[in-house]
């Protein structure tokens, strides 16, 4: 690995370890990747916003990609009128004007609800009605496929399951009825069924995130620590840096404690001064 | 006209829109292509307003000496950075003048920052300006090294908007991303107690589900926990999800619907 | 989800099909033939070809159908054909056409580099009208069959399919543009491992493409908008008549009230999270009116309000929203600019600011509605840290269940839609919620008939709501 | 206060530094993970184990970069196993980047090959992998579902010649292969939907014999096939890989990963009971003052 990598390297590395002590509390190191990350990102996606958006669904329409014709003899000289809303949206910075910015945002927010109201309702409705209709109740296997099975997601009941379940979480969502009675016996196990479908989708989200942070060891031994330190010895055979790691963990800790009695002293200096 | 037009707008292009969903005729289809882009493109145009904010957030800290104010520097500085090195690129191998370029060019944004920010040294920060733009724009005539690109992605190609990307962006977002591993263990300390029916429901429902994931604990029930974990995901987990996703689908088309004529107002500030 | 996969096989097989039309065009047939293959005798040719212009489409495509030749038996391994080349006859001008767009691309590419040269952009624009003109001519063209032209492999469909949609662009300028109501005539190949071992169907045609003014296959849904929006506008003007409607109590809802006023007791600010979600997701747009109300009651009692948000759009219409706030609350002097920041369009590095910003400030409550992702735990775990009070809502379903876990109260998927409504109390708005109440009713009733329906084959209701296209 | 009194207050960070320590230790020391078989992968490894030298499996490598961490190591522990019984094995790709991945697996785990090792008490001895005789590589092509189907009847139709550019019927293990009917078992190793196109597309059409490895999401969604008989056996996420490499007694990046995996499960468990433990006892003690 040559240097100057390792030392971009040894930056990533840093800015782990800076973001993962703010699981002790918020600190000048967490602050530091924390803006740093804010800057660079905004910067990062502005430039990739330039180049992948504006650039090929406006400039190369309007000047036909070069920049010195300009739209005058463009083949879609219509893309004018984005552009002029686009601007529109700049009348913000001034207080007298800021009222045109409305028309670029109500025409925003007019489009994409126009857009929304069939396709949601076909995506999410109409759809999931026809699921709920489309097959029929297996009863031939009522308790599960082939003999008594009642863990078997096919099995006529479990489908009844899905579908009742289903309907009285609906009935939960009933906004103008009071939940008394037969329908707040059906709302209750609505909510039943909401609250074990959380739980399930909880748990099975967790060993998901545990590969997160496994992943990111694995980042800071095989991409910094082996690499830096080690020169030559493959990630996988042999050399265990997981040591290493404690090592730096404790080097860490040290050297932030010792900057943290450095900053309480100043700051004693600067109020009795 | 300030108020009203607005709401007409809304109005007339959401109706359109909706009907021409069922209209698949290329002349409308052409013209739904040419909406959406104009979303697209008052969106990007809208960045600037999101990168002005920010700068003058960090900026107003500055000024005003509010907690922090030193970290703002930092955001500023990467923000510059990358949109120095987003639209400049390298015409061969060698560097040639790139870095003092770039420093002096990073050096002149700050400075303006710093002519905004200040109280009292105002003439001695815009000179500094002045100073390092004129730099800047010596070595961007009369170097050959590099070149800048508006027109075209060369700048995303870029060594030093790479470097950044991949060891700045990358290890901070993804050990972000990692912290859930540990908000994930202390929420499910905090909130998986069985304080009532509800909670105990959420408790065993998750618990199952996770045992079943765990080797040595798979030991005790083996078979049966993997069954009834994917019992739990596809049938309750199933209908809990249908209910929303109906739910949901009817308070977006309901809520759409407001909008457009214009009874729900809430967007702009009027309910 | 047999049949998901399926019709996701399927959906792959015909996007993949055209390119794998060129595929098999550059491997000569000769390179596929392999010596140790025993011989295969001719197979069965197809049966019953037939074709039409595509349902429900904006043309360019011709949807064509045919009998299984002999040969192909599905299930039975013994079956010799492999798949079925698709031709259409092309008439050769259309290789012409073809040059005379490569050259566009050519002048194309030549004006857009920087040196080019005097008169780049007019050579083009000849270039282009040339071609227009004779797109125009494409009908007479295909009109002269059967002379100056040949059969040309479109395509192909693997053994066992009876159907492929011969589809191409609506762009004039690409490549595989088709064009509309020209005489189209087809023949589908069976072919067999040995790629010159085949046989041909017969020849169909004239069909034509064309596209349509309404999409028959969409009526469900169009009867589903209208209807509801019918019955939101009825119960609204109900609701405007002074009609008193009963809506059931929302812990969540009643919470902000009392969460506003604690933090005015602690003197403490409100965080209020719009989301990730852009200005054109609706839950965005549903948030946008709960922030209206918060900053309206913020401006009245004059607590701090912390708004940071993640699409420049988002925060340009929160501005609005919040300024008009408080201007209703009659203190348009104390709103400021920066209460609606900007702070990056990248998830992660949002949440780190935003986390920052929570373990700095200390916030009195934290709000989190609208769109949320992965970030939802990080930042409602970091508010919990804080001490905030914390509520929530998205109609994120793989979201809801972190934020139940860490938050003090969630608005659950529809509820985020119904507390905009709640929140302002006006008999208006409430009047949709009785709209989604009889709409989920409705749901109940047709989703019951329905399951018997299935169970007792009445397929015609089931039909009703099938949505095509 | 007594102790779970003091659980009940407790700082998350206590949970977080616990957590660290716990996870950073488990990946440092090396320590046995009794990894529980689960029927599903149980299947694919008695399959393999009791395949005759000489037979063919196909291993589909279809997953990116992306997966890798879930999936590398199952194709790791298969195809060890597989080669170390003298099993010859032959790669297809059908993702867009997984030529790389089969490339760099085939590499690393040659190499392995020539060293000696034992395996479950049995001692084999190091030997070269030498591609044509042991494996076959055939390389990318675009359109999953027609590739599969095509392999169906010669492998020659796809893929005239391997990865490497050599014809198919000038490599040893080849000559006489032609179709599924050749191969003994199928193993799709995916991160995506190519899955779907084995099982509708191979399995239902060809009647092979077909194994999974998938990323932990997707396993409960396969989970019906498994009963339905079309798939053999399933392997899921890293616990799957693990399960394999501990059948074949060669623990590799997946039961690395098992321990973090499974010390951080233990914590997190272990704090939700107690902290249900707590409110049990702290409910108790409430009645008790209740009452008297």
């Amino acid at each position: 690995m040559d240097f100057g990598l390792y030392l971009w390297t040894t930056l990533g590395a840093f800015l782990t370890l800076a973001i993962f002590s703010f699981l002790y509390k918020d600190n000048p190191f967490y602050k530091i990747a924390e803006h740093l990350v804010v800057g660079v990102s905004a910067g990062y996606f502005a430039v990739i916003l330039w180049h992948n958006g504006l650039s090929p669904n406006l400039f190369q329409r309007l000047n036909d990609g070069n920049w010195y014709f300009l739209w005058m003899d463009s083949t879609a000289p219509w893309y004018l009128i984005p552009a002029i809303l686009g601007i529109m949206m700049y009348t913000r910075f001034s207080k007298k004007w800021a009222w045109v910015s409305r028309w670029p945002m109500a025409l925003y927010i007019g489009i994409a609800t126009g857009v929304a109201i069939p396709l949601e309702m076909g995506a999410r409705v109409n759809r999931q009605l026809f699921a709920i209709m489309e097959r029929s109740i297996d009863w031939a296997n009522f308790f599960g496929v082939g003999g008594f099975n009642l863990l078997d997601t096919a099995s006529g009941l479990s489908q009844l399951i899905v579908f009742v379940g289903a309907m009285a979480a609906l009935i939960y969502f009933f906004f103008s009825k009071e939940h008394t009675g037969l329908f707040g016996a059906t709302a209750k196990f609505g909510i039943w069924i909401l609250m074990i479908g959380f739980g399930a989708s909880f748990g099975y989200t967790v060993m998901a995130r545990i590969s997160l942070f496994i992943n990111r060891i694995q980042y800071i031994d095989n991409n910094w620590l082996q690499n830096g330190l080690n020169t030559g010895i493959t990630p996988i055979e042999g050399y265990h840096a997981g040591y290493a790691v404690i090592f730096w963990l404790v080097v860490l800790i040290v050297v932030g404690y010792i900057i943290r009695e450095i900053m309480t002293y100043l700051k004693t200096k600067e109020k009795s001064a | 006209m300030k108020r009203q037009l607005p709401l007409a707008l809304v109005f007339v292009f959401g109706l359109f829109m909706v009907f021409q969903y069922f209209v698949p005729h290329e002349s409308s289809e052409w013209v739904y292509e040419f909406l959406l882009d104009w979303i697209l493109i008052i969106g990007i145009f809208a960045v600037a307003l999101g990168i002005w904010s920010l700068f003058r957030v960090a900026v107003d800290k500055i000024k005003t000496h509010k907690p922090n104010w030193g970290y703002s520097y930092l955001t500023l500085l990467g923000l510059f950075s990358m949109v120095v090195f987003g639209f400049t690129a390298l015409n061969g191998e060698s560097w040639g003048w790139y870095f003092p370029f770039a420093i002096s060019a990073l050096m002149a944004i700050m400075m303006i920052a710093q002519t905004m920010a200040t109280t009292s040294q105002k003439g001695l920060y815009a000179g500094l300006t002045g100073l390092f733009a004129l730099i800047a724009v010596v070595i961007a005539i009369f170097d050959p090294a590099w070149s800048f690109h508006f027109s075209t992605a060369e700048g995303v190609e870029n060594p030093m908007f790479r470097a950044f990307f991949d060891h700045i962006l990358i290890p901070c977002l993804s050990t972000m991303f990692a912290l859930l591993a540990f908000f994930i263990a202390s929420a499910a300390y905090r909130a998986f107690r069985a304080r009532n029916l509800l909670a105990s429901l959420l408790l065993i429902a998750a618990l199952i589900v996770m045992l079943r994931f765990n080797p040595w604990l798979a030991a005790v029930y083996g078979d049966f926990g993997a069954r009834l974990s994917n019992w739990l995901m596809n049938v309750p987990n199933m209908a809990a999800q249908r209910a929303i996703v109906i739910g949901v689908g009817l308070g977006i088309v309901a809520t759409a619907l407001k909008v457009i004529l214009g009874i729900e107002r809430g967007y702009m500030g009027k309910g | 989800m047999k049949y998901k996969l399926f019709m996701l096989a399927i959906g792959v097989l015909l996007c993949a099909l055209p390119l794998l039309a060129q595929e098999v065009e550059e491997a000569p047939p000769d390179s596929m033939v392999v010596g140790s293959v025993p011989a295969i005798p001719t197979p069965a040719p197809v049966t019953q070809l037939s074709g039409e212009d595509g349902k429900n489409d904006h043309g360019h495509a011709v949807m064509l159908s045919w009998e299984l030749s002999a040969d192909d038996r599905p299930g039975d391994t013994t079956s010799t054909v492999l798949s079925y080349e698709v031709f259409r006859w092309v008439p050769s001008m259309a290789d012409t056409v073809e040059a005379v767009r490569l050259a566009y691309e050519e002048a194309d590419a030549i004006m857009r580099s920087d040196d080019a040269p005097e008169g780049a952009r007019d050579k083009r624009n000849d270039l282009r009208t040339r071609y227009f003109d004779l797109l125009e001519q494409y009908p007479e063209f295909y009109a002269s069959y059967p002379e100056n032209g040949n059969w040309k492999n479109i395509g192909a469909s693997p053994s066992g399919s009876t159907t492929y949609e011969d589809q191409g662009s609506k762009e004039r300028l690409a490549s595989d543009y088709l064009p509309d109501f020209c005489d189209f005539r087809y023949r589908v190949d069976a072919v067999t491992a040995v790629a010159t071992i085949r046989s041909s169907s017969e020849i169909f045609g004239p069909v034509q493409s064309s596209g349509q003014y309404f999409n028959t296959g969409r009526v469900p849904i169009l009867i589903g908008v209208l209807v509801f929006g019918l019955l939101t506008l009825l119960f609204v003007q109900q609701a405007r008549g002074g009609k008193d409607l009963y809506v059931r109590p929302l812990a969540g809802i009643e919470a902000v009230d009392d969460a506003i006023g604690r933090a005015t007791e602690m003197g403490r600010p409100i965080l209020y999270v719009l989301g990730l979600g852009s200005a054109s997701d609706v839950a965005t747009i549903a948030s946008f009116t709960i922030l209206g109300r918060v900053a309206k009651r913020v401006a009245e009692y004059q607590t701090e309000l912390i708004v940071p948000t993640y699409d420049p759009i988002v925060m340009s219409v929160g501005q609005e929203v919040v300024r008009s706030a408080y201007l209703d609350a009659g203190r348009p002097d104390d709103y400021k600019e920066d209460t609606v920041y900007f702070v990056t369009q990248s998830q992660f590095a949002y949440v780190a600011a935003v986390n920052g910003t929570m373990l700095r400030e200390l916030p009195a409550t934290n709000v989190y509605m609208g769109k949320f992702f992965a970030e939802s735990l990080l930042l409602a775990e970091t508010g919990a840290v804080a001490g905030s009070i914390q509520i929530a809502g998205t109609d994120e379903i793989a979201q809801i269940p972190f934020f139940i876990v860490a938050c003090d109260y969630t608005l659950i998927g529809e509820e985020l839609y119904a507390a905009s409504a709640y929140l302002g109390r006006e008999p208006i708005l409430l009047g949709s919620l009785k709209a989604q109440d009889w709409a989920k009713a409705a749901i109940i009733v047709f989703g019951t008939i329905g399951l018997l329906a299935a169970n007792f084959n009445w397929t015609f209701f089931t039909e009703l709501f099938r949505v095509t296209n | 206060m007594d102790l779970f009194e003091k659980l009940m207050k407790l700082d998350r960070r206590w949970i977080f530094l616990f957590l660290i320590v716990v996870c950073v230790l488990s990946y440092a020391i090396d320590f046995y993970v009794p990894i529980l078989v689960e029927p599903e992968s149980q299947k694919i490894y008695d399959y393999v184990e009791n395949l005759e030298e000489g037979s063919i499996v196909l291993i589909a490598i279809d997953y990116d970069p992306n997966n890798m961490a879930e999936l590398h190591p199952m194709t790791y522990a298969m195809v060890e196993h597989c080669w170390r019984k003298k099993v010859k094995v032959i790669f297809t790709s059908l993702s867009q980047n997984g030529p790389g991945m089969a490339d760099q697996a085939i590499r690393d785990i040659s190499d392995s090959l020539a060293l000696d090792r034992t395996y479950n008490g049995v001692e084999f001895k190091g030997r070269e992998i030498v591609n044509g005789v042991d494996y076959c590589f055939l390389g990318y092509k675009p359109y999953y579902a027609l590739v599969i189907l095509a392999m169906g009847q010669d492998f020659r139709l796809p893929f005239p010649s391997d990865y490497y550019g050599n014809p198919l019927d000038s490599l040893p293990m080849m000559v006489g292969t032609h179709n599924y009917g050749d191969v003994d078992l199928v193993v799709d190793v995916s991160g995506g939907n190519i899955t779907d196109a084995w099982i509708s597309y191979g399995q239902s059409r060809f009647n092979f014999t077909l194994a999974l490895g998938l990323t932990g999401v997707m396993t409960a969604q396969y989970y019906p096939y498994l009963g339905s008989g079309q798939v053999h056996g399933i392997m899921g996420g890293l616990l799957g890989a693990a399960q394999y490499e501990q059948m074949c007694d060669n623990a590799g990046l997946a039961i690395d990963g098992m321990r973090i995996q499974l010390a951080a499960h233990v914590v997190i468990i272990f704090f939700i009971v107690m902290g249900n433990i707590g409110l049990l006892l702290e409910r108790r003690r409430l009645k008790r003052e209740g009452g008297i």
